[in-house]
């Protein structure tokens, strides 16, 4: 399988290099605060968007009817990932690429001529709204509801949260209750909402880093036509298992992000004095780092790992949870100890380090994000304990 | 020496007082400034045990208030006889201090006045009184802000969110300098109030992520019932309270003027510096998507222990301290 | 409190140095070898036991008329574990301890008059029958029944397990279950088992130090006459509960062990080559070991809080939980540091470091039966979630 | 290379022959002590992963076997045309190798003869060939245990239980050197299949305690079942699962010469030798009563993992070249 791809996968590194130097927008992106701030920035990353799928970084896997490419690889992807962490280029929005998919898995024609041609020219941002306040990891305890109104519309009535991108996404993915309030997740049901209909009101939730990415969104009376409907009624519980597999190899090219906070580690501690002193000339900071390293290097390898095994079919059940564990609390730990380090001592002037420093307390401030979001560590754990330990449940006399 | 229920009590009302948004002014009417300064010009006497008693409660409420630096700072300046005076005003919290860990022997010029950058200061505005102590050399100094070649600066870099961090840029500055004496002591309670003031914010961060998850309903149950959570709910209370006992043990070895107090206090904060940043970052993660909200106060507890464990020595200066006072 | 003691506290530990001095066997104790291994070294344990309680280390709280003294005082028996551990010579036997206590308070005038002088002569050592194959921290599990013959007696069969000392123990202290099987806490009885009583067979169970400290018992149709039994019949989980108590102090003085482990890690550093450099000329290996001082000043600390609390009926719920918890855990991990730094290096030929070295090994393979026994640290952690942070229990719905 | 098939295939064989007391004479008939022998000389040829595969399986067995001494040393021998005749034994099993990582300028006299003490050797009984292997420069030693000057003695102190370490004292025996050359690739190739020993170690453990927990009842339901030692078990088996992945990414390096591997063999070293020894020892804590009897085969892992940390070079000198690799 190698020694198939090498050349090929080189080539598309060098290709994803060449677009992000031609068309990426200028400003280096920072760890947790991904949504555009201002009109222009997003003017510049909705064109970045439109490049991406133009050039095949993004959407390369989805039919060629819709614009896929037939050469295209899982490992494309992987590479296009390490290319834009790199260069700090923006990725595509993950709900964006949810979205994409799960159209075209479940949409019926019209949705998919509707909705897939938007997203390749950017002018449609989507969100996912699935989480609320009291179902975030637990989504079969969902309580919004959508009423079927006899004409084959829906009316919705309830609060989401966690709403990445709600406050510039054009459209949202909703996941609504449609069975009995007791039902779990045989009454869900998946509806494409359009993200200006009366009735949706967006408010901002900022994250600790004081960043504007996530939102709560409140439905009041809500209105859906049929045409809102993806896949069938009290479907919606499919189409978001569904969902979860579009990101078994999203991890893959992620952990590029612990090479680089390393990266980032040593040229700070390069410039920093502590009690008086260059921090690297302490044998405890430069052991440490390694150490940090070293458990860098170990996701890395079980990442490389899961993607082979993954292509050649001998994955083992929850393989893709032990890496998303193992990268985003490597990735919290190496941050981390970094702030923690920078904060104890006098960084100086060079304007690398404040720059790497100032990196370092983003990826810190942003790195429970990971480990809370998509599956919190504990729900992981719990997954991992039941599927590939096979470890009995408590009995429930 | 301070009993059992007596220091229950000083806790309990000083965490009443710092409910609402206690400010210097308040502290000083409480008598806390005065805390670590001789009856002599003022102070109530060597107190350092309840000092730290009130201190742990300044770090759980988040609290703005500088008055352990007066605390500090009084107690210097009240001890140098030409300064005694000015302690007054430290005292009853009418000038607000600053102090900072600063190696000394390097801003000393050759004509005696200071130049160069002092050490970060932690204050809840910007500091009238200056009080630089030397980490290793029991010698400090003393600045007044409108001295000449003084000029003091907000540091805007770093996490703090509760309190101001600043710096002073020293330029041939003259200073008050005061050999041996206190100095000594009072560095050592110095350290003592800011692993006080972490060991509380890291008690506010354990009892507030207790109790939200008590309430909050996750798969049909409380997650506060699942075994995994109380596990780890018990790991972070149990460090808590190794961690107030250690603090407080040291307070007491130094109200007693115990010899081995600076080695108390330098396993004090050994011990609570980069575990209470850990500990505090594992709440947040256990609070799950509400802990990671700027409205909650968790991320506000995390900067302020992440702050205190560096703004008086690092961490491992102190684990060094230890090992050399340890004789290895 | 303090000023009260103060002299009376440094009187008692110098009196306790002096019996030391005169008395203790000369061959200093070994951490998790401490039952005698030939008939010589028991004879001397006797003779030292029966010294320790004529002396007052040991007993010096029972009531006078048993040879108890007046002028007792709790922390005289920290002061005393302390300068034991100090000078490395043997502790009594917990289950002595025990035994004695539960005597004293559940015992008849026959039974205290029978037992307790012989407990003062060391004639009689005891053990604990308590933990069976299946329930070690779940005695409300246990199986072994003790049927009652109607004339007062009781035949007994079962197996027990870690019974410490049972194979020179001339007395056992059983607990055995006289309800019905699902009778759980409320149906089980104390009593009063020599140890030569028939149909008693005791096997060794060897530690992974290699110690032969604990046995398998097996109890085969043992009869036992009304005289045996202890407190009322279906009141031995009162007895078991009461016999908890005993220990509350009992972790007090031991937190001395700590300050050795790190005396001993410091000795065995100074003489070490690791990669061929001295490793306590390295940053790394000094601040770790500052680390563990400070883990054990914090256990030190917080056990010394405790006391002084418990004397002034001040304590919270679970106080000795926590500090079981940070005592054997921190007795673990310097133990296992120190090993682990040790099997890293060349120790040289110094005999005080490798004597060093020798007790921080035994002390590693000890350290588990610190906090897996006595209640493990799991169930501390169980009893903490509930008692001291009143935590919700899972619905069993 | 060798294909995620063919690994599981190599593993599931050595598995079962490691099932029964598997000794050198065995090792040598499956061809495991030639995956480091040139072909020329009797070798398999340049096979790291999968000598790292089977070296896992002598973890995870326990097995006292030293075929993996035989094989770093066959391909050191096998190197050196003046004793290149000599491979054969090694590669059969007929001579047992002791393989060391030690300091060779302090023992090189003026003569060129060898003095001193080398470093700990790990096999299964005395052994015949003495390979001694620099730390830092790219320089070996053949030594025979019959040479004049070669004094071969147990060291009997530490915790090993299913292997033995021994030790050579030399007295100007004369030796064989080989400088540059295999040296590097081996001595990588040495410390990866030590690194993956360990991590066979923490597998068993793991799968050990594992099952132990399942079937064992306590409050009414089996151990396994209750949360927090289920999260206990899953950290311990993503542990395994991380290390087993890097141990195997750096033969795999190794294997394809890639100038990378020293790094990422340094990486495994660090981040398995102390929590390996940290995870076995957890597993005790979770088995209870019965991991803490001699006859429960945890602690021989314990034993054996804490052993491989520091036989061939600590886990502190795999950091600092790892650091150095790294450039800082």
């Amino acid at each position: 399988m190698q020694d198939l791809h090498t050349d090929s996968l080189a080539l598309h590194g060098a290709r994803v290099r060449e677009v992000i130097a031609r068309s990426a927008p200028k400003d280096p992106v920072r760890e947790g605060h991904r949504a555009p701030s201002t009109p222009e920035v997003e003017a510049e990353l909705r064109r970045w968007y439109a490049v991406m799928f133009a050039e095949g970084l993004s959407g390369a896997d989805w039919p060629e009817e819709w614009g896929g490419r037939q050469a295209h690889h899982a490992l494309h992807d992987v590479v296009t990932t390490e290319e834009l962490i790199r260069a700090r280029a923006p990725r595509m929005v993950d709900q964006v690429v949810l979205a994409s998919h799960l159209i075209l898995q479940f949409g019926t024609p019209e949705q998919k001529a509707r909705y897939l041609p938007r997203i390749r020219s950017a002018e449609d941002i989507w969100c996912q709204l699935f989480s609320e306040p009291n179902a975030g990891s637990d989504l079969a305890a969902l309580k919004t509801r959508a009423v079927a109104l006899g004409d084959g519309s829906f009316r919705i009535n309830g609060q989401k949260t966690w709403t990445t991108d709600g406050h510039w996404a054009q459209m949202g993915l909703l996941l609504a209750r449609t069975g009995t309030e007791e039902s779990r997740h045989r009454g869900l049901t998946a509806f494409l909402v359009p993200m200006d209909t009366p009735g949706i009101e967006i408010r901002p939730l900022i994250t600790i880093g004081g960043a504007h990415e996530f939102n709560e969104t409140f439905l009041d009376d809500v209105v859906l036509g049929p045409e809102a409907l993806l896949g069938s009624i009290d479907g919606g519980w499919q189409v978001a298992m569904s969902g979860l597999e579009v990101e078994r190899f999203g991890v893959g090219g992620n952990v590029a992000l612990l090479a680089q906070l390393l990266d980032d580690l040593v040229v700070a501690a390069r410039s920093l004095r502590v009690d008086g002193v260059w921090v690297v000339e302490h044998d405890d900071v430069r052991l440490r780092i390694a150490e940090l390293t070293a458990e860098a290097e170990a996701a890395h390898a079980f990442v490389a790992d899961c993607i082979e095994t993954i292509l050649v079919g001998r994955d083992q059940p929850g393989d893709t949870a032990v890496a998303k564990i193992l990268h985003s609390e490597t990735y919290n730990r190496i941050s981390r100890y970094a702030v923690h380090l920078i904060g104890s001592g006098e960084l100086g002037d060079n304007p690398d380090a404040i720059a790497a420093a100032q990196r370092l307390e983003d990826a810190w401030l942003w790195s429970r994000a990971l480990t809370i979001s998509g599956g919190s560590s504990e729900v992981m754990r719990n997954i991992l304990a039941k599927r590939r330990l096979g470890l009995p449940q408590a009995p429930r006399p | 020496m301070i009993d059992v229920e007596d220091a229950e009590i000083l806790r309990s009302t000083a965490r009443e007082a710092l409910g609402s948004d206690l400010t210097l002014g308040h502290a000083a009417d409480l008598g806390w400034t005065g805390l670590l300064t001789e009856e002599t010009v003022g102070g109530a006497g060597w107190y350092p045990l309840e000092a730290v008693l009130v201190a742990m409660e300044s770090g759980r409420a988040g609290s703005p208030s500088s008055w352990t630096a007066n605390a500090v700072a009084a107690a210097i300046v009240g001890s140098i006889p030409e300064l005694a005076a000015q302690a007054a005003g430290l005292l009853d919290g009418s000038r607000h201090a600053g102090v900072s860990l600063t190696h000394l022997a390097p801003l000393i010029d050759a004509r005696g006045t200071i130049s160069g950058r002092t050490g970060k200061l932690l204050a809840e505005r910007e500091p009238d009184v200056l009080v630089l102590i030397d980490p290793d050399v029991d010698q400090a100094i003393v600045l007044r802000s409108d001295d000449a070649g003084v000029e003091i600066h907000e540091d805007v870099a770093g996490l703090e969110s509760t309190r101001r961090v600043y710096r002073a840029e020293l330029d041939a500055a003259s200073a008050v300098k005061l050999a041996g004496g206190r100095v000594a002591e009072l560095r050592t309670a110095a350290v003592l109030l800011l692993a006080a003031d972490t060991v509380g914010a890291v008690a506010a961060a354990v009892e507030m992520t207790t109790d939200y998850l008590r309430d909050r309903v996750a798969y049909g149950a409380p997650i506060a019932s699942f075994q995994a959570i109380q596990h780890r709910l018990v790991d972070l209370t149990v460090f808590e309270l190794a961690a107030d006992a250690l603090v407080r043990n040291a307070a007491r070895a130094l109200a007693e003027d115990d010899p081995d107090a600076p080695r108390l206090a330098a396993a004090a904060h050994t011990y609570t510096e980069a575990r209470a940043v850990v500990a505090i970052d594992d709440c947040i993660q256990l609070a799950g998507g509400i802990g990671f909200t700027w409205e909650f106060p968790l991320h506000h507890l995390l900067r302020r222990a992440s702050t205190n464990a560096a703004v008086f020595g690092s961490g491992r200066a102190s684990a060094d301290r230890l090992a050399k006072l340890g004789g290895w």
